[in-house]
């Protein structure tokens, strides 16, 4: 009975950490992506992307959870979302490909050599991230997708769609004739989100994965949904210790503002709700690792509770800044937007606390 | 209990909304826009304020002696209204006249009056606001930009901050510490700053929506003739605290009504026609729970207003009524652009230049635009303490 | 332009707060109807009953709105819900009644003779208080209602019924042969809440209420959650006195815990809150009064605004009173339990919200 | 990170699964509950902790020398879930238990431990807490009931509140003034007061639940024996921040934990066959949103104790971790009390004893007890104080 991480686990993610501050920009008031290529470099150096993959393909072979502080930690720095992305899809791969596909994609992947973008979310579907118009019929995919995050420089997409009898997931290489990637106008333009859209592409058999298994999809969604909890987790950790860090300097009143209850127990109940999103979201890492009956409940749980956590620590932290804390320069803005992208990829709220009801119901008739 | 107007009101209301209708450009807030270039946009807003006052529409509060029309409480509050109905660009030269104009008003010798009252009202001079400062903002008394005495011309020295539109104004009306010994809600003095003087040097602040209305202003040795000191020397906190109850009081709050209300019907229009899997947005239950409060809590927004309206009609003094207001409206707001958010799940992070942003991309704008409404005007901190301690009694 | 009561009804109000405190009981630890009716003569002494009947009926001709102090003074002295109730059927009396029924009907309500529950709430349909299965066939009526206050006591019934082609209103006398009352066990014995179950009881044309007007049953709604929300805005300001009346003289840590912001805090809030229900509860008063097109959806937003600030207010105070608020002595626990009651009283907070979207929609689609 | 028990562990919590199937009487928690009236129930359960004792079931982590099992942490967390999934009847003595023998062992005399300990683990005398005060509730310092010293004797006068089960406890484990001069915090003791000494009066304090284990105490020189100080005189204040850190740990969360979504579970019962206008209510998309939430955040009370477990496990000081836990579960069980009330509709109202109550009325009743979370052993304000100072580092 241990529900902390290892040394090593919590290391890797310290250095994944310090790898990001050593890219102040990442952070810093304006958003840019300039520095995402020598940070993917940095990270692929360090053999983040190998760490998934199993031995045989050229990896370390550690588990989902393993990462789950190194997710933390991208939140955290506001790393390009491609890279948690890539990461998801790199555990999809391992555990929806088949020998063939693990054989060609893995080892590339480990090398830091292919980037994955998930596309998943349309328009004009509510927040639902699964139901797909985007289509795949005789071998050709057409639809379109948005708020791809990182399209426009990933090599690979890993698409959500369907054929006439049941949901797919192809691999589409974005430089696949038919396909268009456009760069949106976005909340956060650090996050690289594009639309993609296919016309009429070419989609062999070979490039679905989990062809077959019913199941695929829910996996990728609860990879998806999990990663994304960690990242929400680790923008309100930050928004958690520099709201505290402020409290303690800025004075008002002759006194240190955190000395006041209003400022005091606000960090006091954004500190439990951390260590509450925190708990949710580390036991969905590992009901993933695990393959856990109430795995898909415990992703969608993380996913619902932390992303509204850390859209609430960034008001929080906004409001506990007072006047500074809605200047462009202190930078707290990049926090909320960026926990606003991730509150709406792989589902929203709303969504998944209806799938974590429907997967208890569900269990309750099993039981 | 009565929601109708008089006669003469209602002439006040038509007359304003005829000259509307001629005064902004054809097809206003259809067609046509405010510019997007910030500096632009300024230059608009500029000649927008000039437009009013030609119109005899600038300061419609003041005596009909100063060039008023010493408009009745309900005529202010028609005015907001029809102002964000119009969705007429908002004023520039607030500062000039709710607070220094009013503050010269009541406070001024004749003599300031003569001089400044008259390009106030023409919108010929625009003020900006130099009470805050880096580490006098919730504790306002806590100025220490000082304004020493020397013969006829007080030298000042410091740093202001939110001085809103600094880069264009021509005069600040600036709190500042004339007596260092003093206590320090003892020691404070309303000023009058020519911002072409010598000494002053302006940067600016963006917000976290990108736009940048807010700025630094730099005071070193700057020269002030003491004609220009507003009331008794050491007596401005006095001043302050009664013009401040100005800044947020119903008409305010009944005018930002108005334009909240345009934004939530943009959202039901949205949700009204927006397909999802098994419909349209405004069919998902879900949805209709958040738009539900959202409707409630703006229409409560007026409702709140109209009563602290009514009751300073009835003669009540303006008090923490306008923190009760203002406190509900902002949150209320906030909650709202929260809500439009989740509504419009994944395109909620598709913004304006975006061809698949819904509605322009205004939600996502208002969205980060609203999280300032809890700090700026005085902190919602700051409105509990002064609800606590001075509606409810409670003690310091 | 006024949103104010005048003069004479506030002193209404006042008047009628002052005969409830009168009757300590009322509001005392133990929930009790021992002196129900001394009250409700009290009250018919006064006047109360004839307020809002016309003068030829031996009333005094008042408007709806005239009564929304009173009805908040209703709400804050937790008075019996059966004088609400009866005053909510009279205005329906007045609007819906055809010259006979309201010849028959308003001199002895006047009088102070006529006690009227309503009727409205059953089992198995949600929260909805409208859909009735109790149903009116051939002349007789068959159902069951739950959560009816005062029916064991009252004269009248006023029943949310429906026929095979609509719903409809109807006034069943308590006495009439096949009309069961059986108090319940609930939340608030104070409340005199009765299950009713009708069997086969024989029901003529002249006891319909509105019949053949459509948006008769809308009328009772609107009036019925009106009233509510004046009860609900009684109950909401008496919990934000008493917090704030402990917080002034109750001392911890050597100083009023009113000076803690924790508590100076909550206390603005829940002052703001009452501002702000309040307004919503006079204007749907005033829209009912006027008839305004907009009195649906005012009415409902009141309701649902109102009772859940009203619960809120509730544990606010519960909270604020620390250790002394939840004992009973006290008795903050007969406003809680009052709250429950009005709450789901005439359709509970998602219905009237729901009902708020759906009048605002329709609008639009008229505009 | 390891979610399996060990053998040992597994053996631990098998042995007490069989035990607890033989020990409740049969039809427990399905047709045989716990008697309603009271006393009857007071009795039922000091019978049910002799019968824990019989078992070697109380004071489990006490060592082996003094009757326990020197059980592991995680063995307490075993045994507060089996507990509650067997729906055990909660102990009666665990005052007794958790603060007067936790700290009797570690600051108790050898005389102390010989006389007290054995007869606290036998559950053979019952303990009640006397540590708040009507002045002396969030301000536990402020505690008022005097110890004067007179000879081989104390005299205690004074009154304490919220002592549960006063009435029918043995001991009073009691947080005295022994030197009125010192500065607050400096002149407490702890002293062991036998109940039945004269000069003892006991008042009963409702709930609002209606149940009433609470009680006021009255204290009119009451002679207690000098022996019967615990720990040093005037030392009373430390030990006390000691011992109550054990009243709200991670382990009376998992107990907790089970219990609520024991409820929980009804509640999902309910919902999945009680009928609506057009399908029951766990057909409600806005019914589900709530059951979601709820569903998150009982889950969410278990993964937070087991956090603050494995970090107690691995070395960590037992510290403001333990306000963290309370005041997570507190306030997520009230919110799934409002939830429930909230999705029951109309029937919502109906309690213990209607045929229409829903699940017997139990969530009503869950309700009502509820609003008591956030207020008894610390209240949010102090939790929230704690958190902030002690864990965060925010000044005072």
């Amino acid at each position: 009975m241990n529900f902390l991480f290892n040394e090593e686990q919590t290391s890797l993610g310290e250095t994944v950490g310090q790898v990001l501050a050593d890219h102040a920009a990442l952070t810093g008031p304006d958003p840019s992506r300039d520095s995402d290529g020598e940070v993917w470099a940095a990270l692929a150096e360090l053999g983040l992307f190998s760490l998934l993959v199993a031995e045989e393909h050229g990896g370390v072979g550690l588990g989902f959870v393993d990462l789950a502080p190194t997710v933390e930690a991208l939140g955290a720095g506001l790393a390009p979302p491609l890279i948690a992305s890539t990461l998801v899809a790199t555990e999809a791969v391992n555990r929806l490909g088949d020998v063939e596909q693990r054989a060609q994609l893995l080892p590339d992947i480990a090398a830091g050599e292919t980037a994955i973008a998930i596309a998943s979310a349309e328009l004009g579907r509510g927040n639902d991230p699964v139901f797909a118009e985007c289509g795949l019929h005789d071998g050709r995919l057409t639809g379109r997708k948005i708020a791809v995050a990182g399209a426009d420089v990933a090599q690979m997409l890993l698409v959500v769609t369907r054929t006439q009898s049941a949901p797919a997931l192809a691999l589409v290489p974005t430089d696949a004739p038919g396909v268009t990637v456009e760069p949106h106008a976005d909340i956060d333009p650090s996050a690289g989100l594009c639309r993609v859209t296919f016309d009429n592409v070419a989609v062999a058999s070979a490039q679905l994965l989990g062809e077959g298994s019913p199941g695929a999809l829910d996996t990728l969604i609860d990879l998806g949904a999990t990663a994304q909890s960690g990242m929400a987790m680790g923008i309100a950790e930050v928004m958690l210790k520099r709201s505290v860090a402020y409290a303690c300097e800025r004075e008002q009143f002759g006194k240190p503002i955190g000395s006041f209850q209003a400022i005091k127990h606000r960090c006091a109940d954004l500190a439990v709700a951390v260590e509450a999103g925190k708990a949710t979201s580390h036991y969905a890492f590992w009901a993933c690792s695990e393959d856990a009956e109430d795995r898909a409940s415990a992703a969608s749980a993380a996913k619902a509770y932390c992303g509204e956590i850390a859209c609430n620590a960034c008001n929080d932290a906004i409001q506990i800044h007072g006047g500074m804390g809605f200047t462009w320069e202190l930078g707290l803005h990049r926090f909320l937007r960026r926990a606003q992208v991730i509150e709406h990829a792989v589902g929203s709220r709303a969504w998944h606390y209806e799938r974590v009801v429907a997967e208890t119901l569900a269990a309750r008739e099993v039981a | 209990m009565d929601f109708t107007y008089t006669d003469e009101e209602h002439r006040f209301r038509l007359e304003l909304r005829e000259w509307l209708a001629t005064a902004l450009p054809e097809g206003w807030g259809e067609t046509v826009f405010e510019p997007e270039d910030e500096e632009e946009r300024y230059l608009f807003r500029r000649d927008w304020d000039k437009k009013l006052s030609s119109g005899r529409w600038a300061g419609i509060n003041w005596p009909v002696e100063y060039g008023g029309r010493g408009a009745t409480l309900v005529e202010r509050g028609i005015f907001a209204e029809e102002m964000a109905r119009a969705k007429a660009p908002e004023s520039l030269n607030i500062i000039g006249h709710n607070l220094a104009g009013t503050t010269i008003l009541h406070h001024g010798s004749q003599a300031q009056k003569d001089r400044f009252l008259p390009p106030i009202i023409a919108n010929e001079e625009f003020w900006c606001q130099g009470f805050s400062e880096p580490n006098a903002g919730s504790d306002l008394a806590s100025v220490r930009t000082k304004a020493v005495r020397k013969g006829d011309k007080y030298v000042v020295n410091g740093q202001k901050i939110w001085t809103s539109y600094a880069q264009y104004s021509q005069w600040c009306f600036a709190l500042v510490r004339t007596d260092p010994d003093a206590p320090k809600h003892k020691g404070l003095s309303f000023l009058l700053i020519d911002m072409s003087s010598p000494g002053i040097s302006i940067r600016p602040l963006r917000q976290i929506s990108g736009e940048s209305e807010f700025n630094e202003t730099f005071f070193e040795d700057v020269e002030v003739p003491v004609e220009n000191l507003v009331g008794q020397e050491n007596d401005g906190w006095r001043i302050a605290m009664t013009t401040l109850a100005y800044e947020r009081g119903p008409e305010d709050c009944l005018g930002r009504q108005v334009r909240f209300k345009q934004e939530l019907e943009k959202l039901l229009e949205v949700c009204a026609v927006e397909p999802t899997a098994n419909g349209v947005l405004a069919d998902d239950p879900v949805v209709r729970q958040k738009l539900g409060r959202s409707i409630v809590e703006v229409e409560a927004m007026r409702l709140v207003a109209l009563k602290s309206f009514s009751r300073i009609l009835a003669g009540d003094e303006r008090g923490p009524d306008a923190s009760v207001i203002k406190l509900y409206w902002s949150h209320a707001a906030q909650r709202m652009n929260e809500a439009a958010l989740d509504i419009l799940g994944p395109a909620a992070v598709l913004s304006e230049g975006d061809d698949d942003a819904m509605a322009g991309g205004r939600f996502q704008t208002s969205f980060l635009q609203s999280k300032a409404f809890s700090i700026y005007s005085g902190s919602s901190e700051i409105q509990r303490n002064i609800i606590g301690e001075r509606m409810l009694g409670l003690p310091r």
